[in-house]
């Protein structure tokens, strides 16, 4: 915590410049050791599909996003939104259509473009629509709760012959299938990541395929978490803090709030509009239970139990609860998953990976000295 | 009638009140001043039963209250206007008075009559929700339901806080008028100098959580005695 | 002076309310700053400011009294757009702002301090501050900047502490820093000294006076406290049943039997 | 606890044991139709099993609740796929389920049995629809019920994919038995209000009913309607057999509702409720088991059809398991406990269909349920209509009545 | 055809359904600032008990009712005191480690959520190991009543005048009675009702006590006519959310005027166009009145009635 008085203002290293865009008081991890513990992070999910179950794991990562995008819109600019699953759905949705009509290499790119446009610009009507006509807190919760079984009952039923966009039959509580394997460039330059085992051969481990699919997400996870954090500990992201903490008083500021609201809700809903695009290209396949009233819980679970003012809690966690979800089996197993739930939520109310930074911390520092999860040290200056 | 004795709380771990040792007689009117943060409310907050005490003991009327939650010091007659304005704000006012009257069997048409004529505003604005009142009002109602439950101890943090002055002068005298009607005794906090010296029989000086001085009748009187020890 | 402003590098986020504070400060202090006209708030039935014409000049300091429920809040909640008018307008600058959002009154000069303390309880005390100075200033100057307004609210050594955290007083001072911070032309205080001691109470009548002369902002103070007002204003408008009852020299007012009668009380 | 027996491995497949995934909702919208079916792959497994196995090999399972959830779904699906490297997989009950694995075991080539009463239409090299199709569920209670009560058909149905098809279906069969479809309607699976549904079949004023309701939601349905005192014949393929709501209701709320099933508790056949018949095996398996339904029956049948399969292709290589269940596997009523004694359903190697036994049966008054009619229809639409031949001609189609019928458009 | 009595009749229908549904959640949500997604299973307890209690008991009916709705208050008081205030671990804890371990839930919107979302999974799991995927249901009393080609049943006819009772009641208990007003008091500011002589404590657990008892009342209600099986209750939740928040802030006469709207919507679209599009036409018109009336219905009629007395 004496790092800012050593190396002093303006004469820092590049490294420590660099790092600075990534820190300050919104994001936990602000000294070397949380970088090389990311650093080793990071090491092992590369490697982690040579030992498990990359294809799991890459499922979870997609879902990750999901939950970034909702720690954005609601951790960091308080806006609680039950409806990030609709904007991850009809980015799914998108993608699928666009890419069954125009399944070449360029058109399945141009769905994934379009499968986050279509997150986004949803997300900006609905935002439109609430925050320019004053709807606040838990207005603004179920309006997008109720938005979520709009699209869940509507979705549903679109299983007739006349509910088809071009080639691409919506098809109804079944489900889009066909969805052709995303291909990424253009005709004669192009990858495709999905069923595409790329096969690998370590000295000392032996002969293994990797998916494409997988580092792929990897790389969007990473590259989307390093990049909010830059947004977070940006001017933006001190603004939207303080939206989150006190709306009349920012806009006493000078700050547009409906502004920042909506922007950053269709910020949000692109986000979400990308995991989904991921997600129906993972499962070549996408159908409308992604709007029910489980699915459009799983965000807030995930933040919530990873701590909601950290972007890292999101990611933790969203791997961590789907994992349990997935692998935990037996008659007793939702009885386990409820109780942790309510456990965790009860005993670490601003989430584990907060709690888990401040036991770090103090045990770094000893007790006393130690500030909160969120305490700003001096080094927070440099985030300027 | 309250006693006291080496009382230590803290919010959480940090420690606020230090071994604190009060006392006010039956039938007293008593100040504690001392800068901002010092402590007073949190003292006030104490005897009412808002925060435990970790260490000493706190007596009321000759039993031990220590550990007595703060509806039972309520219904022992202890009553409390807090600082700032904690009414609440989607009950009507009248409302609002009623609930200062929660801890008595029966209503008293009485005490409502005299409360209508120390702030005539409650009566007119009988039936508006308390959050909508202004500052001042919400002071004036804070003042109002503490006095329906017609306690044997009142508790006082910064009553004139908000008030336009002429009403200021009227509450230090209505505080003594009941003091002496009803024999209520009273411990409040102040800042303002000229309320202190209009009601205080006897009054506290606090520092740092924890009372440094006691000033007598004599004291008090003097301006420039009293300002010393809000002022430094 | 927003509606004029060239500058390029306005934020997209927030107002450029730097530099008319400073011109102000040599500039003709009988402009008028701001002007309601007949300007009417009703709370259901019952009206709470009734035809108000109040004005401030450009570098004025104007205190705001009367008794409890005059109106007083009210007529800060409708200049600073928290309320919106039954009828009546706003004239800032020569300008209409009736209609005009919170924020885009803050972003032509006028800035407010709430009647209950309002800072962001669960920021430090830097990003406090931080946010109104980051809407104009950058790098090296936006730290002098922070720096200052820190200093200048008597905080330093606080930077890192959560605003929540600080006293009744040190929060009043740290929301008249973040006002200030904003270079407004016209600051608005509703009750900036209630609950303070009597130390801190000299502080904030020092500071505002120091904030009028040397940087030319405009105020108005609400406060009960006369000594305070009497300490500060030049001028003092008193507000009764809604409406304008008196206005001048504050020791004229204080010597006015009507105000005494309805306001100060006997010989206070 | 993944993988009780250890990761197999594709060699291990071919040596003593082989490896089934049985995938069927225990909890969740669906679970009062997956229950059975789970219980009833675990019988004919054990059955197998304590018989010697299969060619020698003793069956290993791979069984998960997916809980109704089709995102769960899909990964046990690849999880039973990738890690557990089953022989064989049965799972889902709805047809969304069906449709959200179908990509994976395409794409994976993976020999797949969905055992559920369903719309009909899939033509996939790699899916076995061994439940009767819609074609098949109304072509024995519809002609019998126009008959009875007359021409005039309301439709209910649940608002997917299952319930639009199968109103399709109805008026194609409307057409074909010169009956008329006055009105139909499709009812959210969320919804359990039926007053409106009500009111609007009493308008209409048919001469039957036909009811595709599915799940636990619309069974509320029932009750509604007998307590607004709407006495009306119904057909349904969904109810009784599925949800057995005559045991869960209070009687008559089921009475004279006519269900177009392969198979129900109530069966009347000697193999079924005979002495140490289907139902007596079953109970003394899972004596606090509720109900034996006609999904149950379906994965108990396959089971013993997977069994003749690899018995007669000699490996449990799926390709050649295929081809062997692509010859034509006949059971007889011993192991399909639908088909009367003497009489046989058999597997159409063309479609991956089967040419079940149906049957009609009805409600009384006391909610007994008795055989109004019986025989053998086979699946007609995929095999002469649509052309499908997989052999011949691999695909991982669904077709629809729209595109060959144009009542049913 | 628009017939006027099916109207009417459906109209009721679905106002009892709506405001039956929401009654529970309101009290707890609007008067605790608790968002109990729970809520499906408090139902869902209620209808269970009322059932059993016919089927394995014996008990009347109507006795049966009663009993469903008391058992889950008391399991809401269990709730309250363990999960939303803590205050039973608290006080092991405090005994053990000398401090609390968990902070009451009160006005913490979305960790209630979590919580009890996290609650839902434990009761719907365990009423599946208890008592299987279906428990046998009991039959609709009252008979039908009908009408030219028409009939209806009786009983929803009886549902919609309970619930019109249940709401003067909760109306009658929270605005006009010291309960309600001490209640209410601590809510809004606790230490303050504390030291005016509220046991706060006990306030927060009847307040929830009520609030899961009316739950349970309306499973016990809905317990002849809905299917018995452990998500019942899902049914439940989107009209019980949407008529909440198109309520707005005065919970008992929001739910009450919400039922109205949406019933009437409700009913109107159904009995036109069909269940699917009445569901949709509920919906939207939720949308539609949460953004032109962000304050609810009952938000609403507080602003108009200043606007009409301004005009005077
Ligand atoms: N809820 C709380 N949690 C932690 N600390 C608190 C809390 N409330 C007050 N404090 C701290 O306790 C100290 C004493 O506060 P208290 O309110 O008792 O002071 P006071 O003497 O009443 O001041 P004032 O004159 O400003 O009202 C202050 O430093 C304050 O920051
Ligand atoms: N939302 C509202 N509904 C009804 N009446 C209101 C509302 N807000 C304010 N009022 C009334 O308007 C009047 C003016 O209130 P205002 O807060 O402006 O007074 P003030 O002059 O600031 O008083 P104080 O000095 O006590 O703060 C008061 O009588 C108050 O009760
Ligand atoms: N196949 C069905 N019933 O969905
Ligand atoms: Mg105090
Ligand atoms: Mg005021």
């Amino acid at each position: 915590m004496s790092r800012n008085s050593a190396n002093g203002g303006a004469n820092r290293s590049l490294p420590s410049r660099l790092r600075s865009r990534f820190e300050g008081p919104n994001t936990i991890g602000e000294s070397r050791g949380f970088w090389v513990g990311f650093a080793v992070a990071v090491a092992v999910l590369v490697v982690y599909p040579v030992f498990g179950d990359g294809s799991q794991l890459s499922l979870f990562m997609v879902l990750a996003l999901l939950g970034l995008s909702l720690s954005v819109v609601w951790g960091y600019s308080g806006v609680l939104s039950f409806g990030q699953v609709v904007f991850f759905g009809i980015g799914a949705y998108t993608f699928g259509v666009v890419s069954i009509n125009y399944a070449t290499p360029g058109g399945i790119t141009a769905a994934v473009v379009a499968g986050i446009v279509g997150g986004g610009l949803s997300a900006a009507i609905l935002g439109y629509f609430m925050f320019y006509g004053g709807v606040r807190d838990v207005y603004v919760t179920i309006i997008t709760l109720v938005s979520t079984i709009v699209m869940h009952t509507f979705m549903a039923q679109t299983a007739g012959s006349e509910w088809a966009i071009g080639e691409a039959a919506l098809g109804g509580f079944n489900g889009m299938p066909d969805i052709p394997l995303l291909t990424l460039g253009i005709e004669g330059a192009s990858y495709q990541f999905i069923y595409n085992p790329f096969p690998m051969r370590v000295i000392g481990i032996g002969a293994f395929e990797i998916s494409p699919f997988y580092y792929l997400v990897l790389l969007l996870l990473i590259g989307t978490y390093l990049g909010l954090r830059i947004l977070v500990n940006s001017d933006y992201g001190r603004v939207m803090v303080a939206v989150r903490e006190d709306e009349d008083r920012t806009e006493m500021f000078g700050y547009n709030v409906t502004r920042v609201k909506f922007v950053v809700f269709t910020l949000g809903g692109a986000l979400a509009g990308l995991s989904g695009v991921l997600y129906a290209a993972r499962n070549v396949y996408i159908d409308p239970t992604v709007f029910s009233l489980l699915f459009a819980t799983l965000p807030v679970i995930w933040v919530s139990i990873g701590g909601r003012k950290s972007l890292l809690g999101a990611v933790v966690a969203t791997l961590a609860v789907e994992y349990l979800r997935i692998s935990m089996a037996g008659e007793l197993a939702l009885v386990l998953l409820g109780t942790l739930l309510l456990v965790t939520i009860l005993v670490l109310p601003s989430g584990f990976v907060p709690w888990l930074h401040e036991q770090l911390v103090e045990t770094r520092l000893g007790p006393g000295e130690a500030g909160g999860a969120d305490a700003p040290d001096a080094s927070s200056e440099v985030s300027d | 009638m309250l006693e006291l004795d080496g009382v230590t709380a803290a919010y959480d771990t940090t420690p606020i009140l230090r071994d604190v040792d009060l006392s006010v007689e039956d039938g007293e009117i008593v100040g504690v001043m001392g800068k901002n943060g010092v402590g007073k409310t949190t003292l006030l907050k104490t005897v009412m039963g808002l925060l435990e005490p970790s260490e000493g003991s706190i007596s009321y009327d000759g039993t031990d209250v220590t550990h007595a939650s703060a509806d039972e010091r309520a219904r022992a007659g202890i009553g409390y206007i807090p600082q700032g304005r904690d009414v609440f704000p989607k009950l009507t006012v009248e409302q609002n008075i009623k609930m200062g009257e929660t801890i008595r069997s029966e209503s008293d048409e009485t005490l409502y009559d005299q409360i209508y004529d120390y702030f005539p505003v409650l009566e007119e604005r009988a039936s508006q929700e308390a959050g909508t009142l202004s500052g001042g009002q919400q002071q004036m109602l804070a003042i109002g339901r503490a006095l329906v439950s017609n306690p044997d101890l009142l508790l006082l943090d910064e009553p004139s806080e908000g008030i336009q002055p002429s009403i200021v002068d009227q509450i230090s005298q209505d505080m003594q008028t009941i003091n002496d009607d009803l024999g209520t005794t009273i411990l409040f906090v102040e800042q303002n100098l000229g309320v202190i010296r209009e009601m205080a029989d006897r009054c506290y000086a606090m520092e740092r959580g924890t009372v440094v001085d006691e000033l007598g009748p004599s004291t008090i009187a003097d301006e420039d005695a009293i300002a010393e020890y809000l002022a430094v | 002076m927003s509606d004029t402003e060239t500058e390029s590098e306005v934020d997209s986020l927030g107002p450029n309310v730097r530099q008319t504070a400073a011109e102000l400060a040599t500039g003709d202090r009988t402009e008028t700053l701001l002007q309601t006209d007949g300007l009417v708030k009703q709370f259901g039935g019952f009206t709470a400011t009734d035809d108000v014409d109040f004005s401030v000049a450009e570098g004025e300091l104007r205190c705001l009294i009367g008794p409890n429920g005059a109106g007083k809040s009210t007529l800060l909640n409708l200049i600073t757009g928290s309320y919106e008018a039954s009828d009546g307008s706003i004239y800032y600058n020569g300008h209409d702002i009736t209609d005009l959002d919170p924020h885009e009154r803050v972003s032509r000069g006028i800035s407010m301090k709430f009647q209950v303390p309002s800072v962001y309880g669960d920021l430090s005390v830097r990003e406090n501050v931080r946010l109104p100075v980051q809407q104009f200033a950058d790098g090296e100057e936006r730290r002098r900047l922070v720096a200052e307004a820190i200093e200048a609210a008597g905080l330093t050594g606080y930077e890192d502490v959560d605003a929540g955290q600080l006293s009744h007083g040190q929060q009043q001072q740290l929301e008249i820093g973040m006002a200030a911070a904003l270079e407004p032309d016209l600051l608005l205080l509703d009750e900036p000294v209630a609950g303070l001691d009597v130390a801190e109470r000299e502080a904030i009548a020092e500071r505002i006076t120091r904030l009028n002369e040397e940087q030319g902002i405009a105020f108005v103070v609400i406060e009960h406290d006369t000594d305070f007002v009497a300490s500060i204003a030049e001028e003092v408008t008193v507000l009764h049943n809604g409406e304008v009852f008196r206005e001048g020299p504050i020791e004229e007012i204080e010597s006015d039997p009507e105000v005494q009668r309805i306001y100060l009380g006997g010989e206070s | 606890s993944a993988g009780e027996g250890g990761t197999s491995t594709d060699t291990a497949s071919s040596t003593d044991t082989l490896k089934i995934g049985v995938l069927e909702d225990q909890s969740g919208n669906f679970a009062l139709v997956g229950d059975p079916k789970a219980k009833a792959s675990m019988l004919a497994i054990e059955e197998i099993n304590a018989n010697g196995g299969i060619d020698g090999m003793q069956i290993e399972t791979f069984q998960r609740d997916p809980q109704s959830d089709n995102q769960r779904y899909q990964e046990l699906t690849r999880t039973a796929i990738n890690e557990e490297s089953v022989d064989a997989l049965w799972a889902g009950y709805s047809s969304a389920t069906r449709e959200a694995i179908r990509p994976i075991i395409d794409r994976n080539e993976q020999l797949y049995f969905y055992t559920t009463q369903y719309e009909g239409g899939v033509c996939d090299e790699f899916t076995f629809a061994v439940g009767p199709t819609a074609r098949q569920q109304l072509g024995i209670v519809l002609p019998y019920l126009v008959e009875e009560f007359g021409p005039d058909i309301y439709t209910i149905a649940a608002d997917y994919n299952f319930g639009q098809l199968s109103a399709d279906w109805v008026k194609v069969l409307a057409n074909e038995n010169d009956a008329n479809v006055l009105g139909e309607e499709f009812i959210p699976l969320s919804e359990s209000s039926f007053g409106s549904t009500i009111n609007r079949i009493q308008e209409a004023d048919p001469d039957f009913v036909m009811s595709m309701l599915v799940g636990a939601n619309h069974t509320s349905f029932y009750e509604q309607k007998a307590s607004a005192g709407l006495d009306v014949p119904i057909g349904t393929s969904t109810a009784m057999a599925q949800g057995y709501e005559h045991r869960r209701l209070d009687a008559p709320a089921m009475a004279n509702i006519y269900a177009g099933v392969n198979y129900m508790e109530e069966v009347p056949t000697d193999s079924n409720t005979g002495d140490g018949g289907f139902v007596d095996r079953y109970f003394e398996m899972y004596p606090d088991a509720p109900y034996l339904n006609e999904e149950a029956e379906t994965n108990y049948f396959s089971t013993y059809m997977y069994k003749k399969a690899v018995e007669q292709a000699g490996t449990t290589e799926q390709p050649e398991v295929v081809d062997a269940l692509e010859s034509g596997i006949e059971l007889g009523t011993e192991e399909a406990p639908e088909a009367p004694d003497g009489e046989t359903i058999r597997l159409d190697g063309a479609t991956h269909h089967v040419d079940h036994h149906m049957w009609i049966m009805r409600a009384d008054d006391e909610h007994n349920i008795e055989a109004v009619e019986n025989r053998q229809i086979p699946e007609t639409f995929l095999s002469e209509t649509a052309g499908c031949n997989l052999p011949e001609n691999p695909e991982q189609t669904q077709y629809t009545p729209v595109d060959y019928y144009e009542e049913a458009e | 055809m628009v017939n006027g009595i099916n109207l009417a009749l459906q109209f009721l229908d679905s106002f009892a359904f709506i405001v039956l549904a929401a009654a529970g959640l309101a009290i707890i949500f609007g008067i605790m600032g608790v968002i109990n997604l729970a809520h499906g299973e408090f139902i869902l307890i209620g209808a269970y008990t009322a059932t059993l209690a016919v089927t394995q008991l014996g008990l009347p009916l109507v006795v049966a009712m009663v009993v469903g709705g008391l058992v889950t208050g008391l399991f809401g008081i269990l709730t309250e005191r363990v999960i939303i205030s803590g205050a039973w671990p608290n006080y092991i804890s405090q005994r053990t480690l000398g401090r609390d371990v968990i902070d009451p839930l009160y006005d913490r919107l979305a960790d209630s959520m979590v919580a009890t979302f996290g609650l839902s999974l434990i009761l719907t799991q365990g009423a599946r190991i208890r008592f299987g995927n279906s428990i046998d249901q009991i039959a609709t009393p009252f008979g039908a009543i009908s009408y030219g080609a028409f009939s209806y049943s009786t009983y929803r006819i009886v549902l919609a005048g309970v619930s019109i009772g249940l709401l003067l009641a909760t109306y009658y208990l929270f605005t006009r009675t010291d309960f309600g007003m001490r209640a209410r008091a601590t809510i809004q500011d606790k230490e303050t009702a504390q030291a005016m002589g509220v046991n706060t404590d006990r306030m927060y657990m009847l307040t929830f006590g009520i609030g899961s008892a009316l739950a349970g009342l309306t499973g016990a209600l809905f317990a002849p006519v809905i299917s018995m099986q452990p998500t019942l209750g899902d049914q439940f939740l989107v009209e019980a959310f949407v008529a909440v928040v198109v309520g707005g802030p005065s919970v008992v006469l929001g739910t009450a005027l919400s039922g109205g709207v949406l019933g009437a919507i409700l009913a109107t679209f159904s009995n036109l166009y069909g269940t699917f599009i009445g569901r949709i036409a509920l919906l939207v018109a939720a949308l539609i009145a949460l953004r032109f009336l962000p304050d609810g219905i009952t938000g609403f009629i507080e602003q108009l009635r200043q606007r009409r007395q301004e005009s005077d």
